[in-house]
């Protein structure tokens, strides 16, 4: 007999509910899961907890092995995707091997978002975005010690309301990027700024930064020199910038690209064997494209895709446009991305 | 004396003789019990001259038997005897002699023992030239359980386990063994025991694998084919011409079956086995243990 | 936890210097003052592109078996690893390529079959080796260095192990694979460690250099050179080439003399002969080769000769599993022939009791003048562990009654009466000392009978003269562990078996149950006596034991009279300590007796 | 030794050469042997022959017997003997008694001697042997008395070349053979014939001379001047006079039973009966004593008519010296034995006619020589047998009358004392037969005379002539079946009973028809052939041993050697080690030949062993 063979990249919401619900629909498909990471899914969004001792990476998994055993989905870790022929309905990857699929997911979700002028200076920093970087993070943070975000997405504020409640020392350098994924323009932070410093968070003026470097030897502190002269310095320097859809692979695959994957209602790409879904795809129409997309709406893309991909297509879903930043009563931050 | 006359044979003399010989010493005590008449008796006689002969003690002397009639063969004499197992008299006596060079090895065994079950080991004896003396022999029958067709048994010949005849072609042991590499082959007769000891002692004396062929008949079993009678019409001398370090000539005098020749078909000198072995023991960097060298190596 | 247990298996294709990996490896560990144990997998027909599974076991605390998973395993060759992924644990690593030679087709590839239970690591070994080395051939250099890293093993102590492995070798070849090997180290620091192998240093004092890491069949080959063997006569036959081989190459430079024979019946017979002369004689071969062997081993028992038989067995019957374990050969080794034919049969249960009994056969041969069964298995004779032997061997160079033991005035008789059955034997070549000796029933000088009472007080002679072996020297033929005195359980078990025995009472003992565990180092004659003691003490008693009709329970059962409860199945493989810690437990519920003869899977 | 006259003399007339069967044709391989241990090997294995003391080579002359040959084997005899035809009838046979046939478990002996005469009678008609003599001697011997020593004594001496003149008493030559015998047991032209040949050329006789220094006599003296030697071969002719407790008062001259009529001693009775004188006798003959010459007396008066005719004497008939055939013939012809008992005196009438004979009872005492056993008086036993007629026939002695003028040296039994050679105390004066011997038999004279004459021969010459050799020859084969040694001994024919009684003359054994003989014959075995195994040829595997008849093959370690230089006793053994050979038992081996048919290496050889004379005309060194 035939098994319908379904490939889907990514490792987080999306990938994951799709591949779970394409089990449940179709017993005989071949799913595949393919992550970059060595990880099976784990809640990204609950890293922080590490600093409440939560070190081990087994309490962060959405679901133990045999989960997948048992529902017979392999995840393919390890496995960089280098190439996708939409066409020949195969999936290249770094070392050569290449896998054949009957239809595709592309769940990468989003990658970081770092500026050109911090590239240089990728290795003075420290990341959050798997647990990887967070406990390397967490291991080069000493008790009482101070972290500097640059930017600062809604993970690092998340984060750093976490640090100071065990005490850490917090600076921010905002910038216009900072609080994404809403988006808020950088005149009207002002307001937001200000809640964050009512967090403890000492924020910084903003301005290009020129250079980080090692504050002196031995201690590990970092020193961050601002263009506009004027320098900070702390044991960990966060850029948190937020992220950009990880689609760079689907070049030239006839999939459309905006900034995502441009996906009709079901989540089918402009290839009909190619399908996308949450931070990966761009639903369309957009009104400038912008999509603040959740963790549950991510695993509604997940699943509306699934069922597209199975033959059984949900009726169009409203995405739900998730609220503006905004703030309470007594001037505190209020978002979705709090939990 | 060449003079035909009947010379008187005085009974002391001749025992005088025989005791001076000093062949009785490779004697046991024991009785043989062959049937009266079976070549074995030949055999047996000539083994003492020949040891006696070449001057090797008894208790250097190491006999190994299988089975059938010659099983008892070390029974009867006196050295170190081992009655073995039915075809497995080589791999024995490759013990004995690796055990220890200084020993003289002697392997007895009939046409059943030798060449059915124990024709396999024989090509390796032959090819690792070990230095026994193998003496085999040929009655063309199984004489110990009672007269069976053997390997060598003719065509046509009748025994109890061919009623109907034999009609397996009978192997020739010489041509095997000219081809297997043994470095010494000859045959013999048991109704010449003079020559027949002298073949026994140049098979001893050969260094190397010695393969001495002994016609006999089996006098209780066969009646017809390999009696004395005929195989004494049969049994021809050596051609004069035959040169025994031609093998191919060796291996043409081998396939007349109907008119076998006595003496020394082939011979030829190379490494034992035992030299070889103590080569490999050189050139890994050890010494040979003097326990087991032959006295003149010492 | 401080405790180091870490199996590592490596994984390739003859060729790709996976059992090489795999030395290094114990040897490294071995040296440092780990205990080690491991098994080697080699293919069944050598070249060709064979798999070769190499299995370690590393740990800080003494350790009898493998474990049935392994904590790390690495693929040098996918398409042999496929099979082996899933012995890979829970969380536990799994190393593999990343750059195969050409695209490889869907399918080949391990990354396909990870379980999403493993840590996968996928390394580049082959670039890295040619990027080191101008040789894909040091990728195992490479895989092991990344494993050192990856677990923070030493690294200078891997770099004296490869330099040791490869002494003798032109120079570059070392410090190539030292080379590789820290390619491949220092990429395992690049990564991120999920910190779950844990690697700890060994405990303190744990005396390091003295002990390597030894095979079953380098250790026998070491009892018999120690124990001044003089001549060998061998047939290759898996698992038993090794011996012959070892001592192909090593009994030379001592003065021994070894030959290939042209069958094993040669073998054993050249083996008696040379016993007979007075030479230390052994041969080796497994079940088949025994086979073949049992009519002279008949004939020694009868003509009372000294000769060692080095049998290592396999998957059974015939031809059967050569590249199997299996311990079906105990009735062939114990009763195997024609007659009433008890000989000496004795099975070392680890590599240094292989060492010990290997070495001791001689002098049981010929103190008792009969040949001697070393009983082991192909698990044994392959596996390695860490053992130190002795540097001043415990074995006499010679041993038994000779000619001058027998009065000079009376005429010499090989078979004389004596208190303790044994007669003073003489040699070919001893003056005084001549007699002949036959595969017939004979009297005392040797000589064949057939009488009632000859053959009644012979046969006694036979028998009776091997009990001495029990109480031989310091030689022990029982060993007891576990708790004293009376416990709920206790498990009777010989030769490799015995390893999975001790993890298992272990285990049944931490889980509060009174577990005893006795080895049977001598098979023929059995230790009744220690066994029966032993049974007194136990509620019940279980014989673990790989093959089929439980061939050892039956020897005790029809010895002590007493029943056990069997667990024997063969699988092929090693017994798993799960299932004798499964049976312990279902005894100790006090529930009977009951026989497993099922595979392990199929027990519950 | 010279073997050239060995030869020549084999060729003489020894069996060497008489024209043979194949095995014989090749003479090139004969050897000569004087070792003693080959004499002693004859001496031990042809008993026929040792026993003969003429040593007649019997084996030769049965095994032609056997193949129809009877000229040679008449010849044989002759050579040894003398007189063939007349031993094979009357010859005391010791030879039979020794025949390895009649030894325990090997069945009756061989009839040696009627064979001999069997060669006699079939030969052909005047075939007589013609020996070559030597050159003669011109020596002149003198041989007194023509008995069977004078003639076998002249016979020799004749041949060895010297002039020889035999003087004789009687009318007619023979001595006891023509005045002893009956004639029913020796015809009388048989033995006139047989004494004409044997006192053949280079003899003179001169019967009816007496010797003595009476009228007419001539003087034993003068014969001695005469003569290069004198021989003495006067036998013993006087009868012993019968001790009789009784009658003991009486002197020499009045012996009682050379007075008393009726009475008379069984040697004057033959004598003059064979001189022609009338002889009687009463229906009831008592005959004293049991050697031939009562038998003779016995049998005689059977045949003049008594009816009731009694050998009484002292032990039983197993002890007294005659052939069995003797005894039953006798008793077939109706005379009476019986034993165990003395006469002590004779019994008379008022008118002095005896009327019996008293005896007393015997019983059997301690052996003595030659087999015979004393015989003890029992006291108070005696009884009286009536009677007619007494012939005492107790034995004879010499006389000594004849040489009143020549004194000899005498032994205890006044027989005379001879040296090795033969001669008496007296330089040239030599005696032989029984006058030497004391009473003997027959063959006993004719044996001792040609030792005497061999002696004579070399005092005359100086240097011995003649002496016994062994003649060794290969022979091929057995000549025997082994069923031969199941054939019964052969009867010899009798004349019919009534027709034997009638008169004195006809002879009573009828002789062996030619295929009788050659049955008989063919019972020989051939003790001559020595059966040997060749130690160096043999492979010691006892094929021989299986097929022996009986245990006449031995594994041996080693044989006694006699003072002899023959062999003794063979010492066995079932010591492998100690087993130096197998050789066959002479002793036992009754020459079957089955060994020899079976030994697959042919290491038994067959060769003829016979002592026979080895002459040289030239003496030997």
């Amino acid at each position: 007999m035939n098994r319908t063979r379904y490939v889907l990249i990514g490792n987080g919401a999306a990938g994951n509910r799709a591949a779970e619900l394409l089990r449940e629909r179709d017993p005989d498909g071949v799913i595949t899961i393919v992550s970059r990471g060595t990880l099976l899914q784990y809640r990204r969004d609950r890293l922080n907890d590490l600093f409440d001792g939560r070190t081990d990476w087994r309490d962060y998994l959405v679901n133990a092995p045999d989960f997948y055993t048992e529902k017979g989905i392999r995840v393919r870790r390890q496995s960089t995707v280098v190439k996708v022929d939409a066409d020949a309905g195969s999936v290249v990857f770094a070392n050569g091997e290449a896998i054949g699929f009957d239809k595709l997911l592309v769940a990468t979700g989003g990658e970081r978002y770092l500026p050109d002028d911090l590239l240089d200076f990728a290795d003075q920093c420290h990341f959050f975005d798997s647990y990887e970087e967070a406990m390397t993070l967490r291991r080069a943070l000493p008790d009482g010690g101070r972290v500097l975000i640059l930017g600062g997405d809604m993970a690092a504020i998340g984060l750093a309301r976490k640090l100071r409640e065990h005490g850490h020392g917090v600076a921010l350098v905002p910038h216009e990027r900072s609080f994404r994924p809403h988006l808020v323009d950088e005149a009207a932070q002002g307001p937001y700024l200000a809640a964050l410093e009512k967090m403890g968070i000492e924020v910084l003026a903003p301005g290009p930064i020129d250079g980080i470097e090692a504050a002196d030897s031995g201690s590990g502190a970092k020193r961050v020199r601002f263009a506009g002269g004027g320098e900070a310095t702390a044991d960990i320097v966060l850029p948190a910038y937020g992220s950009v859809p990880a689609v760079d692979f689907m070049h030239g695959t006839g999939v459309e690209i905006e900034r995502g994957i441009l996906v009709g209602a079901t989540q089918r790409s402009a290839k009909e064997n190619v399908w996308a879904a949450g931070n990966a795809c761009q639903l369309e129409p957009t009104e400038k494209g912008i999509h603040i997309y959740n963790r549950d709406l991510v695993l509604q893309m997940g699943e509306v895709a699934a069922r597209d991909m199975i033959g059984d297509p949900l009726e169009l879903f409203e995405p739900g446009y998730a609220q503006e930043l905004a703030l309470d009563a007594d001037g505190g931050l209020q978002s979705i991305f709090f939990d | 004396m060449a003079d035909t006359a009947a010379q008187p044979i005085y009974l002391e003399d001749r025992i005088r003789k025989i005791e001076e010989s000093g062949r009785l010493k490779h004697r046991s005590k024991a009785l043989p019990t062959w049937c009266p008449g079976c070549g074995y008796y030949a055999m047996t006689e000539g083994v003492t001259l020949a040891v006696e002969r070449l001057n090797i003690a008894p208790k250097d002397t190491v006999i190994v038997s299988g089975i059938g009639c010659a099983s008892r063969f070390p029974f009867f004499m006196n050295a170190y005897g081992f009655h073995t197992l039915h075809g497995r008299t080589l791999p024995v006596a490759t013990g004995v002699k690796i055990a220890n060079d200084r020993l003289t090895v002697l392997v007895v065994g009939g046409d059943g023992d030798g060449f059915a079950i124990g024709g396999g080991h024989i090509p390796h004896a032959a090819r690792r030239n070990i230095d026994i003396t193998y003496l085999l022999f040929d009655n063309g029958i199984y004489g110990l359980t009672k007269g069976q067709t053997s390997p060598t048994s003719v065509v046509g010949f009748e025994t109890k386990t061919t009623p109907y005849e034999n009609r397996d072609v009978p192997l020739n042991p010489l041509m095997m063994l000219l081809s297997y590499g043994a470095s010494w082959v000859g045959q013999a007769y048991a109704g010449h025991p003079h020559f027949l000891a002298d073949m026994i002692t140049d098979a001893i004396a050969h260094k190397g694998f010695s393969y001495l062929h002994i016609m006999s008949p089996c006098v209780t079993f066969d009646k017809t084919t390999n009696t004395y009678q005929n195989l004494g019409m049969k049994v021809r001398p050596m051609p004069d011409d035959h040169d025994p370090s031609d093998r191919m000539a060796a291996m043409a005098l081998a396939s007349e079956i109907d008119r076998p020749a006595e003496g020394l078909l082939y011979r030829e000198d190379r490494p034992t086995l035992s030299d070889n072995l103590d080569a490999i023991i050189r050139e890994a960097g050890g010494t040979p243990p003097p326990h087991r060298q032959p006295a003149a190596a010492e | 936890m401080s405790v180091t247990d870490i199996q590592v298996t490596i994984c390739g294709s003859a060729g790709d210097g996976t059992i090489a990996a795999g030395d290094i490896l114990k040897n490294t560990m071995a040296s440092i003052g780990f205990k080690a144990i491991a098994f080697d997998l080699f293919p069944a027909e050598i070249r060709g592109f064979g798999k070769c599974v190499s299995r370690t076991r590393i740990s800080s605390e003494p350790v009898y078996t493998l474990k049935p998973e392994a904590d790390v395993l690495i693929s040098l060759d996918d398409t042999h690893a496929l099979a082996h992924i899933r012995e890979a644990r829970e969380f536990g690593v799994v190393i593999h390529e990343e750059c195969p030679i050409a695209p490889a087709a869907e399918g080949s590839q391990v990354a396909e079959y990870i379980e999403p239970g493993h840590l996968p690591y996928q390394l580049p070994m082959r670039n890295m080796s040619e990027q080191t080395t101008n040789s894909p051939r040091s990728r195992n250099m490479v895989a092991l260095g990344f494993l050192a890293g990856l677990l923070d093993m030493p690294r200078d102590a891997f770099h004296a192990t490869i330099a040791r492995k490869f002494r003798g070798k032109a120079k570059e070849v070392s410090t190539q694979n030292v080379a590789a090997f820290d390619a491949g180290f220092d990429a395992a620091l690049a990564v991120f460690k999920l910190d779950d192998v844990r690697f700890r240093a060994p405990a303190e004092g744990a005396e390091t250099g003295a002990a390597v890491m030894t095979t079953g069949n380098e250790a026998v080959v070491r009892g018999c050179l120690d124990a001044g063997i003089d001549s060998f006569f061998g047939y290759p036959i898996t698992p038993a080439s090794s011996i012959l081989e070892m001592l192909a190459k090593d009994m030379p430079k001592r003065g021994g003399r070894v030959l290939q024979t042209e069958d094993e019946i040669s073998a054993v017979g050249a083996t008696v002969g040379a016993g007979y002369t007075g030479s230390r004689a052994a041969t080796s071969t497994s079940g088949p080769g025994l086979a073949l062997m049992t009519e002279m081993i008949g004939l020694g028992v009868m003509a009372e000769i000294p000769c060692v038989l080095l049998v290592s067995q396999r998957g059974g019957p015939s031809t059967g599993m050569p590249t199997k374990t299996e311990q079906s050969d105990l009735n062939l080794a114990v009763y195997g022939g024609s007659g009433d034919a008890q000989r000496l049969v004795v099975a070392p249960t680890n590599v240094y009791e292989c060492y010990e009994l290997a070495g001791y056969a001689f002098e049981l041969a010929e103190t008792f003048q009969t040949p001697v069964i070393v009983l082991l298995d192909l698990y044994l004779s392959n596996r390695h562990e860490s053992v130190a032997l002795p540097d001043d061997p415990p074995f006499a160079l010679t041993a038994g009654k000779g000619l001058s033991e027998h009065d000079p005035d009376e005429s010499y008789q090989r078979f004389a009466a004596a208190a303790d059955s044994i007669s003073p034997r003489a040699m070919p070549g001893e003056a005084g000392g001549i007699h002949t000796i036959t595969g017939l029933e004979h009297g005392a000088e040797g000589r064949p009978s057939d009488s009632a009472d000859t053959h009644a007080e012979m046969n006694r002679k036979r028998h009776d003269k091997l009990r001495g072996a029990l109480a031989y020297r310091d030689l022990a033929v029982t060993e007891r562990h576990g708790d004293a005195g009376k416990v709920d359980v206790g498990v009777l078990a010989w030769g490799s078996t015995y390893g999975e025995t001790l993890e298992a009472m272990k285990q049944a003992r931490a889980e509060g149950i009174r577990c005893a565990a006795m080895k049977v180092k001598m098979l023929s004659p059995l230790p009744t006596a220690a066994i029966e003691a032993f049974m007194d003490d136990c509620g019940a008693v279980l014989v673990p034991e790989l093959n089929h009709e439980g061939q050892f329970a039956n020897l005790v059962m029809s010895q002590t009279g007493r029943p056990v409860a069997r667990l024997s199945y063969t699988t092929g493989e090693p017994m798993r300590p799960g299932d004798i810690l499964r049976e312990i437990r279902h005894l100790a519920e006090g529930r009977g007796p009951r026989v497993v003869a099922q595979g392990p899977n199929a027990a519950e | 030794m010279n073997h050239a006259a060995g030869r020549f003399q084999a060729s003489g007339g020894t069996p060497a050469e008489a024209p043979a069967a194949g095995n014989e044709s090749d003479d090139s391989n004969i050897r000569f042997s004087t070792d003693p241990r080959d004499y002693k090997w004859v001496a031990d294995n042809v008993p026929c022959q040792e026993a003969c003391p003429a040593k007649t080579n019997i084996p030769a002359y049965i095994r032609m017997i056997a193949e129809q040959r009877y000229d040679d084997s008449y010849e044989v005899n002759e050579l040894a003997n003398v007189l063939p035809g007349v031993l094979g009838r009357i010859c005391s046979r010791p030879c039979e008694d020794a025949c390895r046939h009649a030894w325990p478990g090997n069945g009756e002996p061989v009839d040696i001697c009627h064979l001999k005469r069997a060669a006699a009678d079939l030969r052909a008609p005047g075939a007589d042997p013609t020996p070559q003599p030597f050159p003669a001697t011109g020596k002149r011997v003198a041989v007194i008395g023509a008995g069977p020593a004078g003639i076998a004594a002249a016979h020799d001496l004749a041949i060895f070349g010297h002039e020889v003149t035999v003087i004789e008493r009687e009318e007619k030559p023979g001595g006891m053979l023509f005045y002893g015998i009956p004639e029913f047991r020796l015809p009388r032209d048989e033995l006139a014939a047989e004494i004409g040949r044997a006192l053949g050329p280079g003899v003179t006789l001169q019967c009816g001379t007496a010797i003595g220094t009476g009228d007419g006599e001539t003087p034993l003296a003068a014969l001695l001047a005469d003569y290069d030697a004198v021989l003495i071969a006067t036998g013993t002719m006087r009868a012993m006079r019968l001790p009789l407790p009784d009658h003991e008062t009486e002197g020499e001259s009045e012996d009682i039973i050379r007075v008393l009529p009726d009475n008379e001693y069984g040697l004057d009775f033959l004598v003059e009966l064979h001189r022609g004188a009338d002889k009687i006798v009463g229906k009831r003959v008592a005959v004293i004593g049991g050697g031939f010459t009562a038998m003779d007396c016995a049998r005689i008066a059977r045949r003049m008519g008594a009816t009731d005719v009694v050998n009484h004497i002292r032990t039983t008939e197993e002890f007294i010296p005659v052939t069995r055939e003797e005894i039953a013939q006798a008793k077939e012809e109706g005379v009476k034995i019986r034993g165990m008992r003395s006469p002590v005196g004779i019994v008379t009438d008022d008118n002095g006619r005896m009327t019996g004979l008293r005896f007393k009872r015997n019983r059997l005492g301690e052996w003595r020589a030659g087999g015979r056993r004393q015989a003890i008086p029992i006291e108070g036993s005696e009884f009286v047998e009536d009677c007619d007629t007494v012939l005492v026939c107790i034995g004879q002695e010499t006389e000594h009358d004849f040489r009143p003028d020549v004194e000899i040296g005498l032994d205890r039994w006044s027989n005379a004392e001879i040296d090795d050679n033969g001669m008496t105390s007296r330089e040239g004066l030599f005696a032989c037969g029984d006058y030497v011997l004391g009473a003997t038999t027959v063959i006993d004279a004719i044996g001792h005379a040609r030792r005497i004459a061999t002696g004579l021969d070399k005092w005359l010459m100086g240097k011995e002539r003649r002496r016994p050799v062994v003649r060794i020859k290969p022979h091929d084969r057995s000549d025997r079946e082994r069923a031969f040694d199941f054939i019964p001994r052969v009867e010899m024919p009798m004349l019919s009973m009534d027709s034997r009684l009638e008169e004195l003359a006809p002879e009573a054994e009828l002789g062996f028809e030619a295929a009788e003989a050659a049955e008989e014959a063919k019972r020989c075995y051939l003790c001559y052939l020595n059966y040997e195994i060749n130690v160096d040829d043999c492979i010691y595997c006892r094929m021989c041993i299986d097929v022996a008849p009986k245990h006449c093959i031995k594994l041996i370690e080693g044989v006694e050697v006699t003072d002899a230089g023959g062999y003794g006793e063979l010492i066995e053994t079932e010591d492998w080690s100690k087993v130096r050979a197998i050789w066959i038992d002479n002793a036992e081996c009754i020459r079957c030949g089955a060994c020899a048919d079976v030994c697959p290496t042919n290491c038994i050889s067959i060769s003829r062993k016979e002592l026979i004379w080895e002459t040289d005309s030239e003496g030997f060194a």
